[in-house]
């Protein structure tokens, strides 16, 4: 079985160790952070809110709105 | 930056169950699936106490965190949604939510589910807001419109608030403050993290 | 993507589409709608059929009734027809379908706010369990008949009925869920058909408040609003659950507690309401008087009345006393179960947080001395010096929606529009006011003569007709018994749930007796079902409140506008337009409608109609509500002040919101309405008021009007009685009156106006003598109270509110046991009556049901109550999958001990069975809300009976979502003395497993 | 054998053993080792509850540990305000489960390298003569073959529902993964229960030669004989083969049974059933893989003509006698020619071609 292979067969298996262990870790982020998504971030279609929701005037309504229905008058 | 939330205010939730048919109303949710729902703890004895609990749009969403297929997003206000076209029935948000919000359309053998559907914050989901595209997926989007969601616009002593955080918080401490007690932000913690 | 998949199955909307008939064409967008929802309504039915797993969509979202977006989108504005709280709302239609629903802010009532029925209002849009067309029960199958054949058929046999035993033999159901001018109309049909045989659901909701408040003080309304209660320092609800009730008045009842008001509640059951207040007092069912009498126990014992109050506007407390003080603590701890402590801190509350409000509902009124209880919580008011006061009052929630603008102007079987009785003077004044001659209608009626109790024989018009909880007696009881010709051989039930009614068995018994029932509803309701009948039952589809427009009347006694929201659907017609029909088929309709404008082809004029009610009703002060104002008032909700409910600034500037009655004069004299019944601390013109002069000046030599206390700018600061023109003489007034004015009192007093000369001082002193009559509820010009308020006054007179009501069975109320009682011990000490030979036409019983002690073996107290989700009978919230969804399944609660005893555990299936030989099926709900030995059901379930699901027996497509049986199958005998009220809320049961 | 050399295997033995029993307490380890969270985050979770609605003493802290209420609406837990599991079981199976079991299958992966270039294929010693001795049955090949595929099926679908998102979304795009992993998703739900009935045949069908005997010991102590030149004696199963064959049954049963907990949620079954079902099933199930690995490359790769039984229902006698001889002893009285059974090309595929043209494949 040990046969004259195992000189650089040793080294390649270290390589292909070091390989495996990269492209795994590189899977999943860090186990300290299990966020996986980031909050506003989105992947999918475009969504038309995204883009109104950060506006001032948008806002300004939805503020108007909340204190006309949800006070006590 | 609003920042949308929801709280309800167990001292005034009287559970009437309007925040429940209001949003079935707005959005025509099917017989069988509740976005929302209203919990009475302590039924029928002293203590008793109801709070209407649906998605709480959560700073962190556990939903989001777990879902295979990355369908949850969130809005720059902080609502959370999610796209139906690329959900596929896995059930991991239902695992995932301390609130029960994500719910299915049925719930059958060998896992099938059908596409998740939840409380959208009266907001819709990612088609052009308003188009029948998006009301047959998702329902309503108020806020596009300038509204707020449907349950705390119609809630019948305004026990559930919805709307910035801020002011939220506010119009609670407000109340608080005058029924001098302390407050007991239900959930808010949960979903928002401490002090936010 | 959809979402959804809808299934294809169709069989409501099959038949719906399939041939409407041409009279209907101008729909034709909407039906369009109407046959696509077909689908929709065939997959909810699929799925309410199916176990919740298999369960599919409702509602299709994306479907028929849904927004659309780029389609125009109307605005109209109605109001929530499910409570009397008079929430608004707004309606978004598209292409006449209803799409959306939003929340009226600017409503001082609801902000915005609704119940799980209000926020589902928009379902009434699609109404796919609606009766769809016409239908008669024929061989035990339901056909479908055109709307003049069923006028027709059903016209003839009321037409031969009233040929063979008199106009009397036909029943007439009006409803509380009509709008005023529907209601009014119903109550001016019968008197047009010739009987007072009508009634409506207030008979078993309020009218002993009715009578009891209004022989107290002088109306039998709420005495102050849901908003005052912002004012409160301490709030009292007995009977009362407003948590699940009026849930929307919870908002203002909250912000009361949170601005630092003391709330009690006493009920049985540690209710929703319950749970947010401070102090809850569990009393055993039908010891109402015993508590309030405890309760004053230790507030005379403690010297905590309002002694200046009481001497000032108060008459006969002394008696009271004298009661009172035989309800001392360990008495009243064994009658109610309350321990004296828990009294006296209640007590204490109300004497230390004042002014308080006292709340009460059906847990108060439904029992059969109902009466009783509510002069007993006046009396405590009384006492405490709350009553016409901003954050006092009796605060009496009403139930249905307009069940207040009904009773106001509605068919009573005791009383004309406004409370006018049934004297021969109350109908010639309606006669002035319909314009038609009173022999006329005096010819309509029976010419018999009847017994209207004790011997004392009278004529058909002037006796009281058979009440709504007790039209089965007049099918079942013996015609020599009857005080009139014959029994009743049909019914025509326009809007009521017939299993909010007691002795289901005896009722199904009547139901088969009769020759012909007549179903006017927009739902087939319980009755169509009941019974095992095969023929002669009519359906006729009637609309919702939102397929018209109209006035309604809410609990605090303001007037709200309702626009029509959307066309009729399928082939309804309204309250009216029905009434319409039938009074041309009985020939009268050029004489009924002869001041009513007929839109298009059969539609009375609503606003026409309420304009006649404005010309005749003065003795509440619905004079001054113009369609006009009303809707000025519909238009600017936002200019009302949310707590005091006036206007500041703005069109309607100074008005109270909706203008509650009494709006004293004539729209034009621009009386803002009254917010807090007899307020003195207010000019009359502003809303202010005293106690009503209504039971004459003195008795026995005391004097019955008021001590020293009058309404602010008063002339006449003492007390005062009711205005006449006389009276206006004898102070000089009467000058003050116009010509115009002058005219119509001359009319009224059948005096011609030519010989009533320009200047009064003047006049013949014989001609005015004649005038002297004439007062401030028969002057037809509103002059007389022009005049009084001008100077201050109240029109009714300023007297002092009466303890001792000398006309009543028991003039102070005292306590006496329910006819079935759990503790027998106390009959001997708290019998009820003798049985009584006539009252409303019937015998009634009392001591012949109580002489048997049914405790052994019924020996747990039964009541009843509502849920959230449905309303009354319930058929129409049943019928609504949002809300039917919620509740799927009778129940009745019961407490852990009694389970145990009967070995029955949460969930289970059990018989409940009544002492008179209902038994009904339900789930058992084991809970400590309940006390040992009390049973609580919902009483909104029909459907069911004994045991059997008659699903099978609705026409096609009608059945609601969720049925179960009436509570009422098991509920027994016992009528209020005074009014007929059933008694719901105390009789005894036994549970036992299925 | 010289005391040196008797001192030296000794210290060989105590050594595998002490490897072997490492190897043991890691593999329980890494199962059991998860489910630790559950403790850090309930004993993390017990503390800061300090505040207690005056009121109610008891109503709030209920909420935070989950009891349940009443509500109109009907489902399951509907009653539940906050179910914390939920987030225990995201920082497990985000946390823990994605980040550390990865490493399994690379360990899995690695080992197998290893063994490939240290060790080298495991060769027949003798060469194949043409006679064969019937190792499997039909339908034992096919209930082997079928449990393999689906394993497979299941393998792949399952993985990629757990790592899909962070390795193939960035490949595939949103859209087109969701599409494959509604479809994977589906697979796996669908195949899962027919996996375990299967996972189920196979045990019952092999449990009476898989008890464990003396020789298995032997076995072990021999390394199998990878460690040294000559192979221990065997059975018809050896002790790997054993070993292997208990793991499926107790570690993929306990796959099997969690999946089938959450692939019916029809039984009522809560939430935290199904959270904890779905960390076990991960766990065992990449446990599984990873010695799935080894065994695959053990049943082809690794050992010569260890293929061919599966294949062909037929072992050569050379391999018999190699690997089983005990099992040998057996059979060997249905010793045939492989060409008398129709085994055109025979069985060893380093074998020496017959005459007649090869038309396998």
């Amino acid at each position: 079985m040990r046969n004259a292979h195992s000189d650089y067969r040793r080294p390649l298996a270290l390589v292909a160790l070091l390989a495996g262990a990269l492209f795994l870790g590189g899977c999943y982020e860090d186990a300290g952070d299990v966020t996986l998504y980031e909050p506003g971030e989105y992947k999918g279609e475009p969504d038309p809110l995204l883009d109104d929701s950060g506006t001032e005037s948008f806002n300004e309504a939805l503020r108007e709105r909340f204190a006309a229905g949800q006070t006590d008058r | 930056m609003a920042r949308m939330k929801f709280l309800c205010d167990a001292e005034r939730c009287i559970e009437c169950n309007a925040c429940v048919t209001a949003c079935k109303n707005e959005n025509e949710v099917p017989w069988g699936v509740n976005r929302r729902r209203v919990v009475t703890l302590n039924d029928g004895v002293p203590g008793e106490k109801s709070i209407s609990v649906a998605c709480m749009h959560c700073t962190d969403a556990p939903c989001a965190a777990v879902c295979p297929v990355d369908c949850f997003y969130t809005t720059d206000d902080g609502i959370v949604l999610h796209d139906k076209d690329l959900c596929i029935g896995c059930g991991y948000c239902f695992y995932a939510c301390p609130f029960g919000a994500p719910q299915y359309p049925k719930q059958e053998a060998f896992g099938v589910r059908g596409k998740m559907d939840k409380c959208t914050f009266c907001a819709g989901g990612p088609n052009d807001d308003n188009s029948d595209a998006e009301y047959s997926k998702y329902g309503a989007n108020r806020v596009a419109e300038g509204k707020l969601p449907a349950c705390a616009e119609m809630c019948s002593t305004k026990a559930l608030l919805a709307g910035d955080g801020d002011m939220v918080a506010d119009i609670y401490r407000e109340r608080v403050m005058r029924r001098s007690g302390r407050p007991q932000t239900w959930g808010w913690d949960k979903a928002y993290g401490a002090g936010v | 993507m959809k979402l959804i998949r809808k299934s294809a199955s169709a069989d409501a909307g099959r038949s719906s589409a399939s041939a409407f008939p041409s009279m209907f064409h101008t729909a034709m967008d909407r039906r369009t709608f109407l046959r696509r929802s077909g689908l929709t309504a065939g997959a909810a039915a699929v799925g309410a059929a199916l176990p919740p797993a298999m369960m599919r969509r409702a509602h299709a979202a994306g479907g028929e009734h849904s927004r659309k977006d780029g389609v125009p989108v109307e605005i109209r504005r109605s109001v929530c027809t499910h409570c009397s709280v008079g929430c608004s709302v707004i309606a978004e239609v598209q292409n006449g379908v209803w799409t959306g629903q939003e929340p009226d802010f600017d409503s001082p009532f609801n902000l915005g706010a609704h119940c799980a029925k209000g926020a589902s209002l928009r379902e009434h849009g699609v109404g796919e369990k609606r009766v769809k067309y016409p239908m008669k029960l024929e061989g035990g199958r339901w056909r479908r008949l055109s709307w003049e054949d069923a006028v027709n058929e059903i016209g003839d046999k009321f037409l031969q009925i009233r040929n063979e035993s008199g106009p009397d033999s036909v029943w007439w159901c009006g409803s509380s869920k009509s709008n005023n001018e529907g209601s009014y109309l119903q109550r001016k049909f019968v008197a047009f058909w010739g009987t007072n045989n009508i009634d409506h659901q207030a008979r078993i909701c309020h009218s002993t408040t009715v009578a009891g408040v209004a022989n107290t003080w002088g109306y039998g309304a709420m005495t102050n609003s849901y908003n005052d209660m912002h004012n409160c320092k301490s709030m009292i609800f007995v009977g009362s659950n407003a948590a699940e009730a009026h849930p929307v008045s919870m908002q203002h009842i909250l912000r009361a507690k949170e601005n630092g008001a003391k709330m009690i509640v006493v009920d049985p059951r540690f209710t929703r309401t319950a749970a947010h207040a401070d102090q809850h007092i569990s009393i055993r069912p039908g010891s109402d008087v015993p508590f309030i009498w405890g309760l004053l126990w230790h507030i005379f014992e403690n010297g905590w009345e309002d002694r200046e109050y009481i001497r000032q506007r108060v008459y006969g407390l002394d008696k009271v006393r004298e009661e009172v003080a035989h309800w001392t603590p360990d008495r009243v701890e064994d009658v109610t179960s309350v321990p004296e402590d828990q009294m006296y801190q209640a007590a204490k509350t109300l004497a230390e947080n004042r002014p308080g409000t006292i709340v009460w509902c059906m847990g108060g009124t439904q029992h059969h001395i109902g009466n009783n209880n509510t002069r007993a919580y006046c009396v405590l008011q009384l006492a405490l010096g709350n009553i016409g006061k901003s954050g006092g009052g009796a605060n009496i929630f009403r139930g249905h929606d307009n069940v207040q603008g009904a009773t106001d102007v509605g068919p009573n079987c005791h009383t004309l529009p406004g409370y006018y009785g049934l004297s021969e003077g109350a109908w010639r004044h309606w006669a002035r006011v319909w314009d038609v001659d009173y022999d006329y209608l005096r010819g309509r009626f029976d010419d018999g003569q009847y017994d209207a109790g004790g011997g004392n024989m009278t004529s058909p018009m002037n006796i009281a007709g058979i009440p709504v909880s007790r039209w089965i007696d007049g099918i079942l009881e013996d015609p020599d018994n009857l005080s009139q010709r014959d029994n009743t051989r049909a019914i025509f039930i326009q809007g009521h749930a017939v299993n909010s009614q007691t002795r289901g068995p005896d009722m199904k018994e009547a139901i088969e007796k009769l020759e012909m029932v007549v179903v006017s509803d927009p739902y087939p309701t319980h009755l169509a079902v009941m019974s095992e009948r095969t023929d002669g039952v009519y359906l006729l589809p009637t609309c919702t409140q939102f397929e018209q427009r109209g006035s309604v009347t809410a609990s605090n006694r303001s007037l709200q506008w309702r626009e029509q929201v959307i066309e009729p659907l399928f082939e309804s017609k309204t309250d009216a337009q029905i009434l319409y029909h039938f009074a041309t088929k009985f020939g009268f309709a050029d004489e009924m409608f002869k001041h009513i404008a007929i839109e298009g082809e059969d539609t009375p004029s609503p606003e026409d109609t309420l304009r006649e009610i404005n010309r005749g009703t003065w003795t509440i002060g619905y004079t001054g509500q113009s369609p006009e104002r009303l809707k000025v008032h519909a238009q600017n909700k936002h200019t009302f002040d949310t707590t005091t409910l006036r206007a500041v600034g703005g069109p309607a500037d100074g008005d109270y919101y909706g203008l509650p009655w009494p709006c004293w004069g004539t729209p034009e004299m621009n009386h803002p309405g009254t917010h807090v019944l007899y307020d003195p601390s207010q000019p009359v013109k502003d809303g202010g008021l005293t106690f009503r002069a209504r039971f004459g000046v003195e008795r026995n030599g005391e004097s019955l009007l008021a001590d020293g206390s009058y309404s602010v700018d008063s002339e006449l600061d003492d007390g005062y009685p009711e205005f006449t023109f006389g009276m206006l003489r004898q102070l000089g007034w009467h000058t003050d009156l116009s010509r115009d004015e002058l005219e119509v009192v001359a009319s009224v007093a059948g005096v011609a106006a030519a010989d009533v000369p320009g200047n009064l001082r003047m006049a013949d002193e014989a001609v005015l003598e004649q005038l002297d009559g004439v007062n401030w509820k028969t002057d037809l010009s509103g002059g007389i109270q022009r005049v009084a308020i001008d100077h201050g006054c109240a029109p009714f007179g300023n007297a002092k509110a009466r303890c001792e009501v000398w006309q009543f069975p028991d003039p102070i109320p005292v306590h006496r046991e329910p006819l079935y009682t759990p503790r027998y011990d106390l009959v001997a000490q708290y019998p009820t009556y003798d049985d009584v030979r006539a009252s409303y036409r019937l015998p009634t019983r009392y001591g012949s049901i109580q002489a048997e002690d049914f405790s052994k073996d019924y020996p747990l107290v039964f009541t009843s109550g509502r849920l959230v989700e449905y309303e009354g009978g319930g058929e129409e919230t049943r019928s609504n999958p949002w809300l039917a969804e919620l509740q799927q399944e009778m129940f009745v609660e019961i407490h852990p001990a009694d389970a145990n005893d009967r070995a029955i555990r949460d969930g289970q299936t059990v018989w409940l069975d009544g002492p008179e030989g209902g038994s009904i099926r339900i789930q058992a709900m084991v809970t400590e809300r309940v006390p040992r030995g009390t049973v609580w059901t919902p009483f909104h379930f029909g459907g069911h009976f004994q045991g059997e699901d008659l699903v099978d027996r609705y026409p096609e497509g009608t059945a609601p979502y969720v049925r179960g049986e009436a509570c009422n199958t098991a509920t027994t005998y016992g009528y209020d003395s005074v009014t007929q009220m059933q008694e719901t809320k105390s009789t005894l049961c036994q549970i036992r497993a299925a | 054998m010289t005391k040196r050399e008797q001192a030296t295997a000794k210290g060989r033995r105590v050594h595998r053993r002490i490897m072997l029993w490492s190897m043991l307490v890691i593999a329980l380890g890494a199962m059991i080792a998860p489910l630790g969270g559950y403790l850090f985050v309930e004993i993390a979770g017990a503390q800061g509850f300090e505040e207690v609605n005056p009121r109610s003493e008891t109503t709030w802290r209920d909420v935070r540990e989950g009891n349940t209420g009443v509500t109109t609406v009907l489902g399951d837990e509907t009653g539940v305000l906050i179910q914390n599991g939920g987030e225990n079981w995201r920082q497990l199976r985000n946390g823990i489960v994605a980040n550390v079991m990865p490493w399994v299958l690379l360990a899995a992966l690695v080992a197998i390298v290893l063994v490939y270039f240290i060790g080298g294929r495991h060769r027949l010693d003798e060469k194949p003569s043409g006679a064969v001795v019937p190792r499997w049955k039909l339908w034992e090949r096919v209930l082997h073959w079928t449990t393999a595929t689906l394993f497979i099926l299941l393998a792949i679908t399952g993985l990629s529902l757990l790592f899909g998102r962070a390795v193939m979304i960035p490949v595939m795009g949103p859209e087109g993964f969701a599409a494959y992993a509604g479809g994977a998703m589906n697979v796996h739900n669908y195949v899962g229960p027919v996996f375990t009935l299967c996972v189920a045949a196979m045990a019952l069908a092999w449990v009476w030669h898989n008890i464990p005997t003396r020789a298995d010991l032997e076995w072990f102590k021999a390394g199998g004989g990878f460690l040294k030149g000559r192979h221990p004696s065997a059975g018809r199963m050896n002790g790997g083969e054993k070993v292997w064959f208990w793991f499926i049954v107790l570690v993929g049963g306990v796959v099997c049974a969690t999946g089938v907990v959450m692939d019916f949620p029809i039984w009522g079954q809560t939430r935290e059933t199904m959270q904890q079902a779905n960390l076990v099933h991960a766990v065992a199930s990449i446990l599984w893989i990873g010695l799935f690995f080894g065994h695959a490359y053990i049943g082809t790769l690794g050992t010569e003509g260890a293929i061919d039984g599966m294949k062909t229902g037929y072992v050569s006698v050379e391999w018999a006698k190699q690997h089983h001889d005990l099992w040998y002893e057996e059979v060997k009285d249905q010793e045939v020619d492989a060409s008398e059974i129709g085994l055109t090309s025979g069985v060893a595929t380093t074998r020496t071609p017959p005459e007649k043209p090869a038309s396998t494949g």
